[in-house]
């Protein structure tokens, strides 16, 4: 086996005493120092070696003290170290501040509901007098049978019939929004479908962005639920942005009467709400929802915040792309046309 | 195939050029799997290892009510060592690994901030080439910081060996650090990973025989390999942190 | 699957408080082991250890067999642990995680550190060995499995006799015990384990009963032999602790490990000295000697 | 060392099990724990009556066909023996781990054990008994068991592995404290007139001839040597009077 | 020896040993079976007790797993909660009984204790069926009082036979099971509060870790051991001065 022997460092350095290797950290600069030639490609650059490094970026990790101030409270994303007033980052993230409450707010995690939340869902489980409903956080939410609007009036007060049959509104695999009613001890949420916004979803498509980081991918803002007027003769279609990531594309459906008296929405009520039929749905308009799911897809594979501006922004772009390469109008944005409409987005942002 | 260790003594350099307190080229990224809730990949030298991490999420809570279960998986990839020899489910080393890993975690993350779910840590091991405990455990930490799930520290590792095995009793015997397959092969080695680059030990492996005496040593230097290895992984985060600031996801 | 109650939350503030106060729930000092009892059975290889109300069974055996084809001179060496329902009802089913670290680290602590000569083991290269296999049986568990049938491996290693043997060309002949006296295995060494409990990050346990197993935040189980050789160490996470804490187990392990081996020497020589005196050789008869 | 005729009984040393018990007889030594009545899994439970899991273990090696061989025998009649209605959906869980067996006349004997199945059966069935004893479980009645080998000679009793080779057939009897015959077990050739020899010896070695309600008499027929069932009632009785010494 | 026979599961009981009484029905207490019409079996090994006065016979035994009888007091550890019921457990291994939040002292659907898994409470069996969970209660159904039931906090908890258990909530337990250890204690100056569970469970609580310990380890040991009542006497003395 040919080894290349490189030249013997000096005798007095031959044998680093043993007891010599807990300092071993105060001279490693020196030690790097001393052998630049043999520079390792994976040690960064010097300027940032920690030892040296000025805080200057906004981006904490954990185990690093946000502050030893007492006169802090922490919030989530720290601890307290025992024995000390040091508030300490769990995760990696940025320092929010509010009021005295001191939290730091992770990159990317998993959905945890706040009430308030606008979620979309999925049930996973029928029980009697409850749906247990998969919205992306780390526990099942509920959505108690009480918590629905029932057929035959808003104010009917739920019977033993509603509970037998149970599954007439909402059984496994049914998607619904709704919003996060109350939350547990445990941190599971409670949902409720209580207002004609909420309900059954049905006439279009679900995606998930949850990956990309439930509060991060989705933000929570002023508008969640919009209406996109689609090109190309589509029509309207809905765009409900869950704030758990999950995402309801669907062919508008105009109540019906639009806004005729209460009682007539109430009936409304009772032969649409639950139905868990499609409507007809254009051709037009299933090729304008998919391209708003591909535009939020390449959104999501650019790292771009998903709200309405970008979305609203992102597709004008992509109908602009379509129609200049007329005849091949599959909604698909991957590769060059998706560079393309980013570099659109870019330029009117 | 015996590892000619003489020449050591001579250049104070190892076979592959390095010198005893040296790490190999470690390189990580994280959030490379954007369906998952976190992952990374991880090389240490030639030791490649892939994570990915689902969860917190529905069921768990079978060990306490109260936290969050810890499933580990791993899969060593028939192509990934020397041999090609494929490791069945049931190999008590996976097994042990599994565990430690399971262990280790366990009880550095805030599980009780999720009571009655479970984390699931999925590890690949793409190559070997030694320290793989050591690997997967890096690999762990990132990925587990990209899913957001909090944790005291970060737990890092590396391995550390001494130069002579045990057999000879060579007092000027000296001990190396981040060992590869060939070292490991021939060099008594221990791994260890340590919390937050502290002192504070969490796991602590060695198979093989040495004098107790050298022992103070390996550990030493191992505990300052964690060290070392923590600040690379850290700026791996701040760098992924700073990209995703700028693309203003958040 | 049955489970098992666990300490309840009473007996967890109670137990730390007591640390606190450095008294243990049986009146035992930190670093001390409960009574050690070793025995041998009747037959050689049968070694019975009760450390406390813990008590592990281990059996040897040897077989001719042919060895590995990739190790041709080596007799192989197998140890079977297993956790049955008589340990606790928890155990029957498929193996249990302690169960699979029990098999690994005396793999570790026996195998890997070579304590079996298993090249003596050969008879004809390639074609004929001793296959040793030592089954670990536990019959009680009360807290640290691990030191108990490592001792018991070990003492029933060095008690074992194997059948004396002779290679005439290709043929082996091996003797029963009535025809030649046994052959005692060839060790090298003896490593033993020590495994040490930690609480509250500084408390340190040795020899911790079932209880104070269930309520530790870590463990590490030093394998030793009584040269001051390490021959494995296992702190598979838990808790973390400090490095300097860990060291010093070490050194409170030799001491441990040199006490065990002492009472391993001092029984094996008692039962040696019980065999003589019944006369080694008037032994196999005795077994058709009933009572009518 | 020397193999005592005379079984011996260690009753109740087991840690952490309910019962236990370790009995040795011709060179065999058995030990036995049961856990139990407790939780059994919803795969397993009987609506009706408690599941009765009988695990055989030998002293090396894991456990085969032998074994399983063994625990159905074991279970079908312990099944008779406990009140097993007295405990639907629970588990009464038996282990009996060999320790020893007198077969160390040659070596790598494994194999010619493996083909003996009943020479075993005695002391299991006794280990299970005084287990289920030492647990106190609810029993209809107490089991003795024996093992005959027929000869050329004529009935031995508590043969030795070269007898049982030698012999023509081998018998396991066993009975309940009643007299009544609960397990046959027989390999080899033989008529019935032989069986019915066999099973008159056996039921004499076996069962305390004596008017079965009649339990307080056991002090005249300590001479009857080989009563099983006198040696099974000694032993409880020492148990009974040592668990109760704070009883006047 | 013993005046009363020792007997084996099956044995018949002699018509002659069983209690005459002229006007209540003959009772069998544990480890016997009546088998109709007219003989009586025991199922267990263990010594006949008769009692003449109660017309009552039974089998004596110490060993094996407790089985819930109704009105027993035992100590069981809190499992989980659900929304009516704590789950607790009296054994290892055993399935879990139920506990209705409602059944302590004072407690309203507004009110009710809060108990972690792993707490203690200190409760009575109200339904033993073989078919059926068990069920137990930690107040008086018929006066609403605790009666000294309910979570137990502090102190420690030691195992002792069933025998022993039994023994330590006699009556009289000088007189009828030969042990005065805890009268001794008390009459030694040692102050605790003493809790006995017929699951074999003794929770005791005192005002030091060591005499907490000390008491414990002295009951396990005249367990165990079969200290009779001139050692009790002695070993209580002994202690009573050492932790003081």
């Amino acid at each position: 086996m040919a080894i290349t022997i490189l030249a013997p460092a000096p005798a007095a350095a031959a044998l680093p005493p043993r007891d010599h290797v807990r300092d071993s950290n105060d001279d490693d600069d020196s030690d790097n120092s001393d052998n630049g030639g043999v520079n390792l490609q994976g040690d960064f650059d010097k300027g940032s070696r920690p030892a040296k490094r000025a805080r200057h970026t906004d981006i904490i990790t954990p185990g690093e003290t946000v502050t030893d101030d007492s006169q802090w409270m922490r919030g989530h994303g720290t601890y307290i170290a025992p024995a000390s007033t040091e508030i300490i980052a769990t995760v990696a993230g940025t320092v929010q501040k509010t009021n005295k409450l001191l939290s730091v707010r992770p990159l990317r995690a998993r959905y945890t509901p706040e009430i308030g939340d606008l979620v979309v869902g999925r049930i996973v489980e029928v029980q009697s007098k409850r749906w247990r409903v998969d919205v992306g956080a780390p526990v099942f939410a509920g959505l108690p049978l009480s918590a629905i609007n029932l057929p035959g009036g808003i104010l009917r007060k739920r019977t033993e019939t509603d509970e037998l049959q149970i599954r007439t509104f909402f059984s496994e695999g049914d998607l619904l929004v709704a919003e996060v009613q109350s939350l547990h001890q445990d941190g599971s949420a409670s949902l409720h479908t209580r207002s004609l916004k909420f309900g059954k979803l049905r006439n279009g498509i679900f995606m998930s962005v949850s990956g990309m980081g439930g509060g991060g991918g989705v933000v929570r803002a002023k508008r969640q639920v919009w209406m996109i007027h689609t090109a190309g003769g589509g029509g309207e279609v809905d765009v409900i942005l869950g704030v758990n990531g999950y995402i309801w594309i669907s062919k508008h459906i105009e109540a019906a009467g639009g806004d005729t008296a209460i009682t007539r929405i109430e009936e409304k009520i009772s032969s649409t709400v639950y139905s868990s039929q499609n409507d007809e749905i254009s051709v037009e308009t299933r090729t304008e929802i998919a391209r708003i799911g591909s535009v939020i897809q390449l959104l999501v594979q650019e790292g771009v915040k998903i709200e309405e501006e970008t979305i609203s922004k992102a597709y004008e772009a992509a109908v602009g792309v379509a129609s200049l390469n007329q005849g091949e109008g599959s909604g698909y944005l991957g590769g060059e046309l998706g560079r393309i409409v980013m570099a659109d987005v870019g330029k009117s942002s | 195939m015996p590892l000619d260790t003489s020449s050591y003594s001579l250049a104070l350099l190892r076979l592959d050029g390095r010198r005893w307190n040296e790490l190999r080229r470690i390189t990580a990224q994280i959030s490379t799997m954007p369906s998952a809730d976190g992952s990374s990949y991880l090389e240490m030298g030639n030791t490649k290892v892939l994570c990915t991490v689902t969860g917190p999420c529905e069921g768990g809570g079978t060990r306490d009510r109260d936290r969050a279960d810890i499933r580990v998986e791993l899969a060593i990839a028939g192509f990934s060592g020397v041999d090609r020899k494929r490791v069945g489910r049931g190999d008590k080393r996976v097994s042990e690994m599994v565990s430690t890993i399971q262990s280790t975690f366990a009880s550095t993350l805030f599980t009780n901030l999720y009571p009655q779910s479970t984390i699931h840590i999925s590890l690949h091991v793409l190559s070997q080439d030694g320290s793989l405990l050591a690997a997967l455990l890096n690999a762990s930490t990132l990925a587990l910081i990209d899913a957001g799930i909090p944790m005291r520290d970060y737990i890092t590792a590396s391995t550390a060996g001494s130069t002579s095995s045990y057999s000879s009793n060579d007092e000027s015997a000296d001990p190396l650090l981040d060992l590869n397959t060939s070292e490991e092969q021939e060099l008594p080695f221990l791994t260890v990973a340590t919390l937050g680059g502290s002192d504070q030990v969490s796991v602590l492996v060695m198979e093989t025989r040495v004098q107790a005496g050298r022992l103070e040593g390996m550990l030493a230097v191992g505990v300052d390999g964690c060290k070392q290895v923590r600040e690379i992984l850290d700026d791996v985060v701040r760098e992924h942190g700073k990209e995703v600031l700028k693309s203003g996801r958040l | 699957m049955p489970r098992e109650l666990g300490p309840s939350l009473n007996e967890r503030q109670f137990f730390l408080q007591a640390l606190k106060e450095e008294v243990r729930i049986d009146s035992r000092g930190f670093g001390d082991f409960r009574a050690i009892q070793l025995d041998f059975g009747d037959e050689y290889g049968v070694s019975d250890v009760r450390i406390g109300k813990t008590r592990v069974l281990t059996n040897i055996t040897a077989e001719v067999t042919t060895p590995f084809p990739d190790r041709p001179f080596d007799g192989p060496f197998t140890i079977t642990t297993s956790l049955s329902a008589m340990a606790s009802p928890s155990f029957s089913g498929p193996p249990s995680e302690t169960e699979v670290l029990l098999a690994r680290l005396l793999e570790k602590t026996l195998r890997r550190s070579g304590a079996l000569d298993t090249e003596s083991l050969c008879l004809i290269a390639g074609r004929a060995v001793f296959s040793i296999r030592a089954d670990v049986h536990v019959l009680s568990h009360d807290g640290n499995l691990t030191d108990a049938a490592c001792l018991g491996v070990v003492a029933a290693l060095r008690h074992f006799r194997r059948g004396d043997s002779e290679v005439k060309g290709e043929d082996v002949k091996v003797f029963t015990m009535a025809e030649r006296e046994g052959v005692a295995l060839s060790l090298l060494h003896y490593p033993l384990c020590v495994t040490f409990s930690f609480y509250e990050g500084e408390v340190v346990l040795v020899d911790a009963t079932l209880s104070e197993e269930q309520m530790r935040e870590g463990s590490c189980t030093i394998g030793m032999n009584k040269h001051g050789e390490v021959c494995q160490i296992a702190k598979l996470g838990g808790a973390p602790v400090d490095a300097v804490i860990l060291l010093s187990c070490s050194n409170l392990a030799l001491r441990h490990v040199e006490r065990m081996s002492k009472v391993m020497e001092e029984r094996l020589l008692e039962d040696a000295k019980r065999r003589y005196k019944g006369g080694i050789k008037a032994e196999p008869s005795s077994e058709n000697a009933r009572v009518p | 060392m020397a193999i005592s005729a005379e079984p011996t009984v260690v009753l109740s040393h087991l840690h952490h099990t309910d019962g236990s018990a370790t009995f040795s007889q011709d060179g065999y030594t058995v030990i036995g724990a049961v856990n139990g009545p407790i939780e059994v899994s919803r795969r397993d439970e009987l609506p009706e009556e408690a599941v009765v899991e009988v695990t055989v273990r030998p002293a090396a090696g894991v456990g085969g066909t032998r074994e399983r061989h063994l625990e159905s025998i074991l279970q079908a009649t312990l099944r008779q023996v406990i009140f097993i209605h007295n405990f639907p959906r629970r588990l009464i869980q038996i282990t009996l781990q060999v320790t020893s067996t007198p077969d160390n006349d040659s070596v790598g004997s494994k194999i010619v054990q493996a083909s003996v199945n009943l020479p075993i059966l005695p002391s299991l069935l006794q280990t299970s008994v005084l287990t289920l004893l030492s647990a106190s479980i609810p029993l209809a009645m107490t089991l003795t068991s024996i093992l005959l080998a027929v000869t050329p000679d004529g009935i031995l009793r508590s043969p030795t592995i070269k007898e049982i080779q030698g012999a023509n057939s081998v018998h396991v009897l066993a009975f309940s404290s009643h007299g009544e015959l609960l397990v046959a077990e027989s390999d080899g050739i033989f008529t019935m007139d032989v069986w019915d020899d066999v099973h008159t010896v056996a039921r004499r070695i076996c069962c305390v001839e004596t008017s079965a309600n009649d339990s307080m008499q056991e002090d005249g027929l300590e001479e009857k040597a080989g009563g099983i069932m006198t040696f099974v009632k000694s032993v409880l009785q020492e148990k009974v009077n040592q668990d109760l010494n704070w009883k006047k | 020896m013993a005046a009363d026979p020792i007997l084996l599961p099956g044995d018949y009981l002699d018509p002659k040993v069983l209690p005459s009484h002229p006007s209540k029905a003959l009772k069998l207490g544990p480890g016997l079976l009546h088998i109709p019409p007219n003989s009586i079996v025991s199922t267990v090994a263990g010594r006949l007790c008769t009692d003449n006065k109660k017309n009552a016979v039974w089998v004596e035994y110490n060993s094996g797993r407790y089985i819930p009888v109704v009105d027993d007091l035992v100590i069981a550890t809190i499992h989980h909660s659900a929304t009516d019921f704590y789950y607790a457990s009296i054994s290892d291994y055993s399935s879990n009984a139920i506990l209705p939040n409602l059944s302590f002292e004072g407690a309203s659907r507004k009110s009710r204790p809060q108990l972690a898994p792993g707490a203690l409470v200190y409760a009575r069996i109200t339904l033993a069926n073989k078919h059926m969970d068990l069920e137990l209660e930690c107040v008086s159904a018929s006066t609403g009082k605790s009666d000294g039931l309910g979570p137990l906090t502090g102190g420690m908890v030691f195992s002792v036979s069933l025998a022993m258990a039994r023994r330590l909530m006699l009556p009289k337990p000088g007189e009828q099971g030969q042990l005065v250890l805890l009268e001794e204690l008390g009459a030694a100056g040692a102050s605790f509060e003493i809790a006995v569970g017929r699951n074999g469970r003794v929770w005791v609580d005192s005002k030091s870790v060591k005499s907490t310990l000390a008491i414990g380890n002295m009951i396990q040991r005249t367990d165990q051991e079969g200290w009779m009542v001139e050692k009790q006497r002695i070993m209580a003395k002994r202690m009573a001065k050492e932790i003081s």
